[in-house]
């Protein structure tokens, strides 16, 4: 860590301790958020997210193709996250490195564990064919809060998603069969202090994070900490009750921004 | 390069346009937040973002130049820009494209300002729809006067081609598809120089020669469009400034 | 994550286990000659090697923190460890476990004493049923013990879940696919912070906190097994020296 | 850059500036080109072509295999090219580069768009079966202008080949069905003279690339531009006229080579 | 090479030139081998082998797949080694180096040029279906002579391996069949002395290697010399010889563990 | 390894040669340009073109031996060179021979001369039947002399093998394909030691000693082939320069 880091680390613990954040949010309050869907043409489903400066493009594509073996009924999804190199000048070209595979995963265990998408509509002939899924988010502009951006814009796209079946001539798109959607709401602890969705520079200094996925239900359908902090077993029920509250606003935005 | 489909008829091809008319062009400048220099574009149904990171060092040194920066420009098309799903990460037509681009760019560029820097052009193509290596170049062109790289002129891109014997302007999907030829062309405007060309398909010595000459055409059009959303975006900065 | 198979039946597992009981547990230290601290340790069916190798110099340099040591945890499955013949090679899901360990031991570790080093912490899954991550960061913990690598305290995992409405510790093979929530923690035992914790299924809030309260509780049972293998090595060391 | 290619180039301006090559060639002569086919015993068809010291050898193989789902009906090609350490002591092992995908998909293209092959015979069985064919560009010895031998070694190892139908159970034997084959021709610049068919010594401080394919009744077939330096309207025309002129000639030794 | 690998070959070669090895054993003697069976209980066989402080672990798979084209009556088998960084400070993860290419191959040939497993009974529906043999061996403890260690490892694993013909509803499991293994014995090279199972320290300094595998009956079934140094036409006989010798012994230890 | 196919009658092999006969060998010296030196070979139906570069500093640095020079052989086969077609690039069987020749060369090169740095050896095969790795071997050390690199001897290889209970000398395709035993040996021909050595298939010990001997009495022909392709090519000089 060189010293422009420490500075501003001693800034944001400063200003901490004082009850404040460098934009002047409370702990538990989020950036603007702003969902637009249906932004590009050749997907079956978009979303442009964008929570404060970070934007995150979600694309749905479908196509028909095998089932898994253990569940022939089922149609497949499958989840990929590129931290593409316009969107900071840390990523770099290549293959997907820890980082985004964290990502991309933890956006997809939020999807598949939650049992968002009824896979089980989405078979066409037993063990033969089933509709394959294909998530593909595009970070376009990073600023802190991937995992929240990249997992509402994926939702965002999911509630759009028209299934394709036209193209493949079966019969008339219909919009993808979905249940209710989990949010994901991340924090961030730096100095003691917890804040909900960091921005870059909090995330910057950051010791501990954690991601919980709620329901309209106010059930947990997902977590995952990382980073080589740790937490008290307090501060994660008062993270819990924070997601749950933000994920409420958060899901009646995104109902709003798909129409429904 | 043939089928049964009528791309031009009553001097108007597929979708309205006449033979030396553009689709729709829309540019905004400094669409993004973290990179250095930004650009949106769409263009038809074409939808590009293009960043500029740079000049910074260049990684690892061995690629270091010690006498000019290198420029790295970076053509990617998203997963869900296509029809089908395309694979995410470079394929070899993609680095082709970043190849003949990066090659363009860099005859622009003072190159010989930044030693050992790198100059990194990223173009995401969101949403694609023939011709997007032209639309990419133009929007690249557009994010390095927002990053403030000094260049000898704004680089521009636009196609020729050829449908049903006529030669026209900026070939559509359709067009592409079942058109006889496409001659995407780069230039600087200032001197019509030549910065990029490719030809695929089948045309006479006098059809390339008309070909070249309306692609050019099209390339000080697109010019301007280049030259209003510059121009538009630095006009409102005093009122923001002062 | 449904199906017919009973899991839970007069207060008795499948597998003969009340809710809050472990899976038999065996740990052996020092089993690897090489390594300069290794571990064995069988949970359930699980088996699971651990080696530590360092602090030594990080290469290539421009991984090096000039500040402290990095801690490189690779979690491996062995391709014969599951059902289904898995291909060598670090795939998704261990590319990420071996961060999530790697983050969960970087915190007890004194990194600061080893500026440029690398602390390499291999995990082999030789046989896997349910419960590998924490099998393995369980033995790692172990390992570095072995290898002298100085510690603020030495950490331990062990999951909870929730079968048929039931919360229930150290999830089984079928009660892994066919419970309805798995949450795996590690904490460090004296001061039962939380240094790993991820979560998939549904659970309301107060199985979240019952869960997790088990959790912990079954830590500190898996720790007791850490702290009789190691004293078990070291209590005969005497013996053979003098 | 050094400054070997520095003393290199002010040497070849100041000839050029004096209307000379540094091998004594006019600025739109071709080097000796030598033609060699069925060179490989195992190929279905193969060729070495020579032009000055750069050799490049070419083999076909077929297969069997399925079409693209867009034309059924059509036989499939694939071209690929190797830039192996054994030609030049600056080729390095390893994947592909930007260089030799440039050289594979310019070569591919110039045999694709001429529809060169006739793919629409190339079907066994509509939507099932139909003929794979391989192109493989193996460059021996690099001294300059590789575009244009390796197109030229393509074509005729292509204008030799024949079908293995026998191997397949498929009857006889028989030529591979072709049409007129379009001749490449490259050109460079440096310091405002334009030259075809650069050696490696004028490809080393070239600004600029031109390479235009052209049939026999003059069309041009494809072009590609390289290199960061830029052409003017009418240098390209002066090229392409000399393009079609050493195309013809370089079309009658083709035919002569291939026994036609 | 530093100082240290020179003291080493000093005093290792002094130590031969007086007839002695550094643990004290005999120029043809092996350390202490022990062989443990069904180790891993996903597997279909697995073995644990350590020779002397040398452990390896093989585990094999069976699955249901394709034959090769130009053998539809065979069963398939495929051998991989990892020299994965548990088991050496000098392993690093990664894809297969020359190494473990080398070590993989040697016990694959070992096997199959044996005809050790009886492929053409592992065929389930000729040029369909058949039996899919995975051999994976995993180093554990790196302490010289892996290519002993690896081979009797897959050996014993193999001689303990049950076709899970059920899990396929084919039937009953059944034992892999099998014919006599060939034993290999790994000599080494250095100032002039040739040494039977080296060790780690004697690998280090070892000029040349030879791996000699033979059958019940004394006869060679495979070779492979390794390393820069030479071996003269006598020192191969003589320490063919030897791995008869030692090969006797091993196969008995072999049959014992596996309880044949 | 077992067929109907009758590969021995009447003392004589398929293709009509004795036992201890080799197939025809023809051997060209400096056939290439650009390489510091090159040999192009047939040997039957073989097809081998071999080039050397070096000794050059070798890259990166940390593949450089301070005390000698890397001998790096890399074996290739064309795509066409086989049958069926093979995909581009090396696999698990090119880079054992690559390895094994490599090995090979470094013991008769002077490699303590040349410190840090790398000689490279390509090897292509052009069309390949049975005996590549000899083959390649063969031209590699001829291309190493006109290189004029240092060597203490030219190394050369040649196989034998066994068909229908009959050792015989260099194996052609259909003996390779259905033969019992294959042994490829390289030796250095001034003192007989053996620098490669490979064996598959099933020999008694007195058919290996049979075997070893005619791979060695066959090393020596193949020695005289490259020794008179090299005077061949030197003789040749003193014209042209004076």
């Amino acid at each position: 860590m060189t010293v422009t880091p420490l500075l501003k680390r001693d800034y944001l613990v400063k200003l901490a301790r004082n009850g404040r954040r460098v934009d002047g949010r409370g702990f538990e309050e989020y950036r603007d958020i702003k969902v637009e869907t249906n932004v590009v043409s050749k997907a079956e489903g978009s979303a442009r997210v964008r929570i404060g400066n970070t934007q995150v493009l979600a694309g749905i594509k479908m196509d028909i193709g095998e089932p898994y073996p253990d569940s022939p009924d089922s149609g497949v999804m499958s989840t990929a996250a590129e931290l593409i190199p316009l969107a900071s000048p840390d990523f770099e070209a290549g293959p997907p490195d820890e980082e985004s595979i964290e990502l991309a995963r933890v956006v997809d265990r939020g999807i598949r564990e939650s049992e968002l998408i009824e896979l089980d509509k989405l078979c066409i002939e037993p063990g033969e064919k089933v509709w394959v899924i294909f998530i593909d988010i595009h970070i376009l502009d990073h600023d802190g809060n991937l995992f929240d951006a990249a997992s509402l814009a994926s939702l965002a796209a999911l509630m759009t998603t028209r299934v394709p079946a036209e193209r493949f001539e079966l019969g008339e798109d219909y919009p993808l069969p979905l249940k209710d959607p989990p949010i994901s709401c991340t924090s961030v602890k730096y100095d003691k202090v917890v804040v909900m969705d960091p921005s870059l520079d909090e995330e910057d200094i950051a010791e501990a994070r954690l991601t919980v996925a709620t329901d309209k239900n106010g059930d947990i359908r997902a977590m995952q900490k990382g980073l080589n902090g740790s937490f008290t077993v307090d501060e994660i029920k008062k993270v819990i009750k924070a997601s749950i509250d933000n994920g409420k606003k958060i899901r009646e935005q995104l109902y709003k921004s798909v129409g429904k | 390069m043939k089928s049964d489909v009528k791309l031009f008829e009553n001097g108007r091809r597929l979708d309205g346009r006449k033979p030396d008319e553009l689709r729709k062009i829309k540019i905004e400048v400094g669409v993004l937040h973290r990179a250095e220099g930004s650009c949106y574009l769409e263009w038809g149904n074409n939808k590009i973002l293009a960043a500029v990171y740079g000049p910074r060092e260049a990684i690892p040194r061995h690629t270091q130049n010690p006498l000019r920066a290198i420029v790295n420009a970076r053509y990617n098309m998203a997963a869900f820009s296509v029809d089908e799903r395309k694979r995410p990460g470079p394929d070899r037509r993609s680095r082709e494209i970043s190849k003949v681009i990066s090659e363009a760019l860099e005859n622009v560029i003072l190159v010989e300002k930044f030693p050992r820097a790198t100059i990194d052009v990223n173009i995401e193509v969101l949403d694609a729809e023939a011709g997007t290596r032209c639309a990419g170049l133009t929007a690249a062109a557009v994010a390095l006067v927002d990053a403030g790289i000094p260049m000898r002129d704004i680089p521009v891109a636009c196609a020729a081609g050829k449908i049903e014997d006529q030669v026209v302007l900026d070939l559509g999907k359709e067009e592409d598809n079942y058109g006889s030829a496409d001659l995407p062309v780069a230039i600087s405007p200032r001197t019509n120089e030549i910065l990029l060309l490719q030809m695929d398909g089948h045309l006479t010595v006098e059809e390339f020669d008309k070909a070249l000459d309306l692609a050019i055409k099209g390339c000080h059009i697109v010019s301007e469009f280049q030259k209003k959303a510059i121009l538009e975006k630095y006009r409102h900065i005093p009122k923001e400034v002062g």
